[in-house]
């Protein structure tokens, strides 16, 4: 809650979203600026990707408000928040498997600017519309696969569709729900760079399990637990928080005795956790 | 150590589609062995033919002896394969714990042990598949894979979308089993060093091809080499 | 009043029969088997020749009729289903439809196309009075025994479905075809037991509701509509939701039928609507499923 | 080319009604059979289509018929709206259209063409609401299917008994598409009627019988009267003693007392596997009677008007009795019988104990 | 850059699709005693075609589709009795009613499984069909609707036996209708239905208005069965209850998807087939024709579309969606 005084771009005031008897986020509050590089991070099962699916209205909140620069979108559709420039991308890849990926980034870009509701004109005919996919296509290393069915595409160039999708959306807040689970390292920091190379109006919440990219990306965090806010703070702060450690970052070197395990690095700036963090370990939900 | 796997001249793919040309490979019992490559090219494709669920054209495989690739895929399992598939595919009109007694066979591993490895799932237990966060998706899928009691654990992308604290569990608790329990397992990681560091053996593949085999040392203590195989520019 | 409460008791029961084999391949094994009407004929058909031609016994046919529908389900599922549980939905229609019509012509042409006639048992035809006045209840002693062996059949499935590992294996072969087979489950055997006994049921639906429903080849196509009302308001994860939704709509037929006569074809179809656009997902889903 | 007479027989072969169209055909072949195929020099050829019921099917079957094969008759109709989607094709082309089973009243004023050898529905109905204050049955609770016959039957013998000084105390309509009929049986056990009127298409009969008796309906005193689709022939054996005293009216019985019957049923079951004719049957085969008469007369001769011109008016003998096409309303003008189900040599009939001479269809008598 | 050219591609008029057109249009006076079939099968043709604009594009199952059919038809056909018998204005009327009940349908279709709308769906329809029987004043009940004239087409054409005027007219307006969908499921909306279909989360999730699509999609489909009812009517003179049968949509569902769905030829292919094949068969076997349609539908499955009919697998290269 300290360091920049941006406007907040999208705001959540107490997020309760119940399924049955379990409370997946309990009274949630987070805050996203705009330009910001914000990261959820969090245990499995925190409640990270229901916050994402209360924000972009797949869920309606038991109690709890939405804000979107400055208006109440908590009743809106979700098509509607899309609109107004809310885009994510999902964990689980939701894509249009009988489509092509050019098939699938035209008609993206269609809806985009305003075309979805041609009926007369073929899509694609419009010629920034083409130039757009194509540079999309490009961008996401998927020129080569542009006209097969997005069905029988592997594993990681579905990933890579998943994320073309939601630039395509031309978002100014961006939802990231582990956005690189299942590309390969070495295409890893190349597609976040993509991200946080959008424009620097753009927020974007990043959530994501790979530490190593999480801080080399964000420049604020928010830690969730049990569908509590546990902290927030800068990168540095949270890479040294033991509370944090204990219940998701774990041991730090002394796992190294397994090799070097990517989380554990710790971020440049940070220093080795209290070793009595270390400890506590096996149930982060104790 | 005995031979548990031996792998030759594999070919296999989707339909009239072949995706593995000519794989060959052997593993030990409680051997683990690190499976690297670039995307699409063919891990996922090598580890379901293990488990069965592609079109084999060609090639053998003999898992202790017997003779794998004459087997049906649900034969599989009562000879030792226990598969955890890349996108988890958690039956999703099963409860958590019917997900795991639906397919347990008696062993040491029941879903008490799941539970016990993972405890975020017995408090879910009644959740159904689709009820799971990612991550808990992926804890009950190496779970589910676990009460096969399989003498060959085929893991593909395990730790993706795990916290990191889950994935030093998790990487140590295969350590564990694998040499403990001598139960040896095929894993396929994004994050070769992770994997690498816990791993016997390490084999990369290019484009359905076995680009290299080797130790997990030898390739751990040359990361350019590794970079070079995995075509990853730095 | 009880008198009518107890006639929609027993044709909602009636329709359950009739509709809980479907449940079981449409519901569980998530393939539209739209052939279901057939299996049920088929039963009634084993019923009506036995008994004609041989005089077997009522009470002994019915199990015949199950067996028989089961064999010719198994039958069929080794040799023409197998392939098409991974094919789409729609095909699956245009397969189990083509088999109608086949099982139609069929029929017509080895038996003929006349209404079959069950004579029942002296024992199942009488009727019993309880009380007098409004509250008279009269109950036949066949709609008695439909009830009777409905609510077993129930408890018997509902027991299998929930309690077994075989129905968790078979819901997990059902999600996953694929990886419930890798995972060591005999998804071949699950599928085949599965629908040989759905079928039974069918022929053992068809065979108790041939008596009050009448019994011609048109038998399949003419009740179709019943058989996917009840399953489509049920819900197709649980074997109560489908009875539930007979027994609802059955009461609400017969009592719509005898309180407002002229409305009598409506009621079924605006309640099923209600129903439907109220809970989309049928009447009685798994909490929290998709 | 020239020496063929084309009868196109446009029936339901398949479906619901599919036994209506076999009754048919069969009685048609058989007259074929009995009489020669060939007529006034002319080869007599009998094209057989199947409707499926579907009224747009019939008509166009029926132009097809006209257009291409270029018939001399148009035969056959089993439900209503066939009959009547096509009459306008009789109109255009000429081509007299016979009516072998349809039953509604007004089927014969949609054309000119068209000439009936069925019957009509409320020429059975009235028939027996003559019959019942007679005989002790003055008030009626009705009970028919909701579409246009059933709708002529309520009417015509509600009409008529009221008439009679009897009372229809309520009307029943129950949907066509009703497998259970226990409400409506209900609710007459509760109206305490004298008798229940019934008329259902062929197939319910059985089930409403059934359940009648099952209902206690019989042994709350109440009678059960029906038109003699409830007690068809066809199906009639297959009832079960339960159908024994069913009074009904209709105009045809495979049991009706005469040598020329005698001879139809006999041989028709010996052609046919030994099934029983039905009133669709006789309805068929005195439809070919119609039309080889007409054709005799014009000696081959002249197109669809001249044997429309000789179709009017015939008078014969037919198994179901004498009968007449009446050459003003070209409807079929018959005795209507009341019959009892009695078992005679182990099988079900419907016995004929009373009679109603030369019916005319009431529909038409305004 | 070759992203436009491919997507353009599939818009694209084939060579061989003019040539189809051609022999349809050339078909009523090369064949003159086929064209009342020729006018049928263009009539269920369309239907077809409306039909798989909802379930082969859009994804949802229908069992009602007669519903629109049906209203369509009684619409054209009561129009042409008490007002004027002017066809084509009776096909806006039929159209037009038909969209109507669609709009006001598209309601109870949004939420819920297949089978869920399937049933809504089949409900509706045979409501109104227990309607249709009950308004027996206008409609003239079970009895059908009798007394439809209808007027010479263009004010020349009289609707002749033969049935080559109403041949030509199903066939135009079948025509037309198909070069529509051609443009609308190659447009921008036609993938944003595509899109639906394959994932509703997704396509929300990328500013599509779900439900308003899916009404738009199904009340447009609406109107183009209402059109097909309409010809029926009006080329028959007659209108009666079983247009609005199960059976009625039920057989249109079996014709798309025998020809194929999500491809706007499958709809007049499977039309072809299937009425040409019922007619030859039931021709040869009046009574057991059903048997042969069976098995032809088993085999079609088991063997697989592509396999079986060759000639429109290699014809429709590149022209599947
Ligand atoms: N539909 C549902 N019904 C019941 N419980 C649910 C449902 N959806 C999610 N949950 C539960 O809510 C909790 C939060 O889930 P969520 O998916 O938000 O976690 P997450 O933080 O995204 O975890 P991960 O990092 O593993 O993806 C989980 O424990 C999950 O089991
Ligand atoms: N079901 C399928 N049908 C046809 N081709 C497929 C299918 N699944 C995968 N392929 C193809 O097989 C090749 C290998 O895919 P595979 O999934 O085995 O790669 P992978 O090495 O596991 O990649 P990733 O790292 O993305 O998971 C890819 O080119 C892919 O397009
Ligand atoms: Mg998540
Ligand atoms: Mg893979």
């Amino acid at each position: 809650m300290s360091t920049s005084h941006n406007e907040t771009v999208l705001a959540a005031q107490g997020l309760v979203m119940r399924f049955g008897g379990i409370t997946a986020t309990n009274h949630v509050t987070l805050n996203l600026k705009k330009g910001a590089r914000h990261a959820l991070i969090g245990p499995n099962g925190a409640g990270k990707t229901t916050l994402v699916n209360l924000l972009t209205g797949v869920l309606q909140p038991t109690e709890g408000r939405i804000t979107l620069e400055g208006r109440d979108i908590t009743g809106l559709a979700p098509h509607q928040r899309v609109a107004r420039g809310m885009v994510r991308t999902f964990q689980i890849n939701q894509l249009f498997d009988s489509l092509t990926p050019l098939q699938t980034l035209a008609l993206t870009v269609s809806q985009q600017s305003g075309l979805g509701a041609k009926w007369w004109q073929a899509l694609g005919q419009s010629k920034p519309v083409a130039e757009r996919c194509a540079q999309l296509l490009e961008q996401f290393h998927l020129t080569e696969v542009m006209d097969q069915p997005t069905r029988v595409l592997a594993y990681g160039k579905r990933r890579l569709l998943e994320i073309a999708i939601a630039l395509a959306c031309e978002p100014r807040v961006l939802l990231l729900d582990e956005p690189v689970a299942g590309v390969p390292a070495g295409e890893r920091e190349e597609l976040l760079q993509t991200v946080a190379a959008l424009p620097a109006d753009v927020s974007v919440l990043l959530i994501e399990h790979d530490m190593d990219l999480v801080f080399s990306f964000a420049n604020y965090m928010t830690v969730l637990v049990n569908g509590t806010l546990l902290t927030e703070g800068t990168p540095d702060q949270i890479a040294n928080d033991p509370q944090v450690k204990a219940v998701y970052l774990g041991h730090g070197e002394e796992a190294n005795a397994a090799g070097p395990l990517q989380g554990a690095k710790a971020p440049s700036g940070g220093s080795a956790a209290p070793a009595g963090a270390g400890s506590m370990g096996a149930n982060p939900h104790g | 150590m005995a031979e548990l796997l031996k792998v030759e001249k594999l070919r296999a793919g989707y339909g009239e589609a072949v995706v593995l040309h000519d794989v060959s490979l052997t593993l030990d019992e409680g051997a683990t062995l690190a499976l690297l490559g670039r995307n699409g090219t063919g891990k996922t494709t090598l580890i379901n033919t293990l488990a069965g669920a592609t079109r084999q054209h060609g090639g053998s495989i003999a898992l202790g002896g017997v003779a794998l690739h004459q087997l049906a895929s649900h034969e599989r399992a009562a000879v030792g394969i226990g598969w955890v598939p890349q996108e988890r595919n958690i039956f999703k009109s099963l409860t958590v714990h019917e997900n795991l007694t639906a397919v347990a066979r008696p062993g040491k591993w029941n879903p008490d042990g799941v539970y016990a490895m993972f405890p975020r799932l017995a408090e879910r237990k009644t959740n159904l598949g689709t009820q799971l966060s990612g991550g808990e998706q992926q804890m009950l899928a190496v779970g589910r894979a676990l009460v096969l009691n399989p003498r060959l654990l085929l893991l593909d992308e395990p730790l993706e979308g795990l916290a990191p604290i889950i994935v030093e569990e998790l990487l140590r608790a295969i350590r564990r089993i694998t040499r403990e329990e001598g139960l040896s397992a095929i894993i396929v990681e994004q994050h070769p060093q992770a994997i690498l560091a816990i791993s016997d053996r390490a084999v990369v593949l290019d484009r359905g091809m076995v680009a290299h085999a080797g130790t997990a040392q030898e390739l751990r203590e040359q990361p350019e080499r590794l970079d070079r195989l995995l075509g990853v520019a730095r | 009043m009880l008198t009518i409460l107890f006639d929609g008791i027993a044709y909602g029961m009636l329709l359950f029969i009739l509709a809980v084999g479907l449940a079981v391949t449409m519901g569980l094994m998530n393939f539209v088997n739209l052939a279901h009407g057939a299996f049920a004929m088929v039963g009634g058909y084993i019923t009506v020749l036995l008994m004609q031609r041989f005089d077997t016994p009522f009470l002994l046919c019915l199990p015949l009729a199950f067996i028989g529908s089961a064999l010719l389900g198994g039958v069929l599922e080794r040799t023409l289903y197998r392939p098409l549980y991974h094919k789409p939905h729609l095909d699956q229609v245009l397969f189990s439809i083509g088999l109608v019509f086949m099982a139609v012509a069929s029929v017509d042409y080895f038996i003929g196309s006349t209404q079959q006639i069950i004579q029942l048992p002296a024992w199942l035809k009488g009727r019993t009075e309880l009380g007098n006045g409004a509250w008279m209840l009269g109950m036949g002693h066949y709609r008695l025994f439909i009830i009777a062996v409905c609510a077993a059949l129930t408890v018997g499935l509902q027991y299998v479905l929930t309690r077994t590992r075989f129905g968790s294996r078979l819901r997990a072969s059902v999600d996953d075809q694929r990886v419930a087979a890798g995972l060591g489950i005999n998804v071949n055997v699950v599928f085949f037991s599965t629908f040989a006994f759905g079928s039974g049921l069918a022929g053992l639906g068809g065979a108790l509701g041939a008596e009050v429903l009448g019994l011609d080849p048109g038998f399949p196509l003419k009740f179709m509509i019943y058989f996917l009302i009840v399953v489509a308001v049920g819900g197709t994860s649980s074997i109560t939701g489908p009875l539930l939704a007979a027994l609802l709509l059955g009461i609400a037929d017969v009592a719509g039928k005898y309180y407002i006569p002229k409305l009598g074809a409506f009621i079924v179809y605006s309640l099923m609507i209600l129903i439907l656009v109220w809970r989309p997902q049928g009447l009685f889903v798994r909490k929290g499923g998709k | 080319q020239d020496n063929t007479f084309k009868i196109g027989l446009i029936l339901p072969m398949t479906g619901q009604q599919a036994t209506t169209g076999r009754q048919i055909e069969a009685a048609a072949r058989l007259y074929m059979a009995q009489n020669g195929d060939t007529v006034a020099g002319k080869k007599i050829q009998l094209i057989i289509k199947d409707d499926t019921s579907l009224p747009d099917a019939t008509r166009r079957l029926a132009q097809e018929l006209v257009v291409n094969d270029k018939v001399n008759v148009l035969a056959g109709f089993g439900i209503t709206p066939s009959a009547l989607a096509t009459a306008p094709i009789a109109t255009q082309s000429k081509t007299p259209m016979v009516v072998m089973a349809a039953a509604t009243s007004s089927i014969t004023q949609a054309s000119p063409y068209v000439v009936r050898s069925s019957f009509t529905l409320p020429q059975v109905s009235v028939a027996l609401a003559d019959w019942a204050p007679k005989n002790g049955i003055k008030k009626v609770i009705t009970l028919v299917s909701d579409y246009g016959p059933g709708i002529d039957a309520e009417k015509y013998f509600k009409d008529r008994l009221t008439f009679n000084g009897g009372q229809v105390t309520e009307a029943l309509r129950v949907p066509l598409r009703n497998p259970d009929f226990a409400p409506f049986l209900q609710k007459v056990r509760d109206g305490k009627p004298d008798a229940l009127f019934v008329f259902v298409p062929s197939g319910a009969g059985a089930a409403v019988m059934k359940q009648f008796l099952e209902r206690g309906l019989d042994k709350a005193g109440i009678k059960l009267i029906a038109t003699g689709d409830v007690t068809d022939d066809d199906q009639l054996n297959d009832m079960g003693d339960g159908a024994l005293g069913v009074v009904t009216s209709h105009h045809y019985s495979a049991a009706h007392p005469s040598a020329l019957n005698k001879k139809f049923v006999e041989a028709f079951g010996k052609a046919n596997k030994g099934l029983r004719p039905n009133f669709m049957a006789v309805g068929g085969y005195d439809g070919m009677r119609v039309i080889y008469e007409a054709l005799k007369t014009t000696r081959g001769q002249g197109g669809g008007d001249a044997l429309l011109a000789a179709m009017k008016g015939q008078l014969f003998e037919s198994p179901r009795g004498k009968i007449f096409i009446d050459a003003q309303t070209r409807d079929i003008v018959q005795d209507v019988y009341l019959r009892k189900v009695e078992k005679k040599d182990g099988q079900l009939y419907n016995v004929e104990f009373d009679v109603i001479k030369d019916v005319k269809d009431p529909g038409k008598a305004k | 850059m070759n992203a436009q050219p491919s997507l353009l591609n599939k818009s694209r008029w084939k060579p061989w699709e003019p040539v189809l057109w051609l022999l349809a249009f050339v078909a009523p006076v090369l064949l003159p005693s086929h064209a009342l079939i020729i006018n049928e099968i263009a009539i269920v043709a369309l239907f077809a075609v409306s039909l798989d604009l909802i379930l082969g594009y859009t994804g949802i199952v229908s069992l009602g589709h007669a519903a629109f059919f049906g209203i369509g038809g009684y619409a054209a056909a009561l129009f042409a009795k008490l007002v004027m018998p002017d066809p084509l204005l009776g096909l806006l009327v039929g159209m037009a009613v038909a969209t109507l009940l669609g709009a006001v349908c598209s309601l109870t279709i949004m939420r819920g499984s297949d089978l869920t709308r399937l049933m809504v769906t089949l409900g509706a329809a045979l409501i109104l069909l227990e309607l249709a029987n009950k308004l027996d004043w206008l409609t003239g009940g079970a009895d059908g609707l009798q007394g439809v004239v209808m007027g010479p087409l263009l004010g020349h054409f009289e609707f002749d036996l033969t049935g080559r005027t109403a041949a030509y007219y199903s066939l135009t307006v079948l025509l037309a209708f198909f070069v529509l969908m051609r443009r609308l499921v190659h447009s921008p909306f036609g993938a944003t239905l595509m899109a639906i279909r394959d994932n509703r989360l997704r396509a929300m999730a990328i500013g599509i208005p779900v439900a308003s699509k899916l009404a738009v999609a199904y009340t447009a489909a609406a109107g183009v069965a209402g059109a097909a009812g309409a010809l029926l009517t009006q080329t028959t003179g007659f209108a009666s209850l079983d247009l609005f049968e199960f059976h009625r949509s039920a057989d249109v569902l079996l014709i798309l998807v025998i020809g194929g769905t999500g491809w706007l030829y499958g709809g007049v292919a499977g039309a072809i087939v299937f009425k040409l094949m019922q007619d030859a068969l039931s021709a040869i076997t009046p009574q057991y024709w059903t048997f042969w349609i069976g098995l032809f539908l088993v085999v079609l499955v088991l063997v697989g579309r592509e396999r079986l009919i060759r000639p429109w697998t290699w014809m429709s290269r590149g022209g599947r969606a």
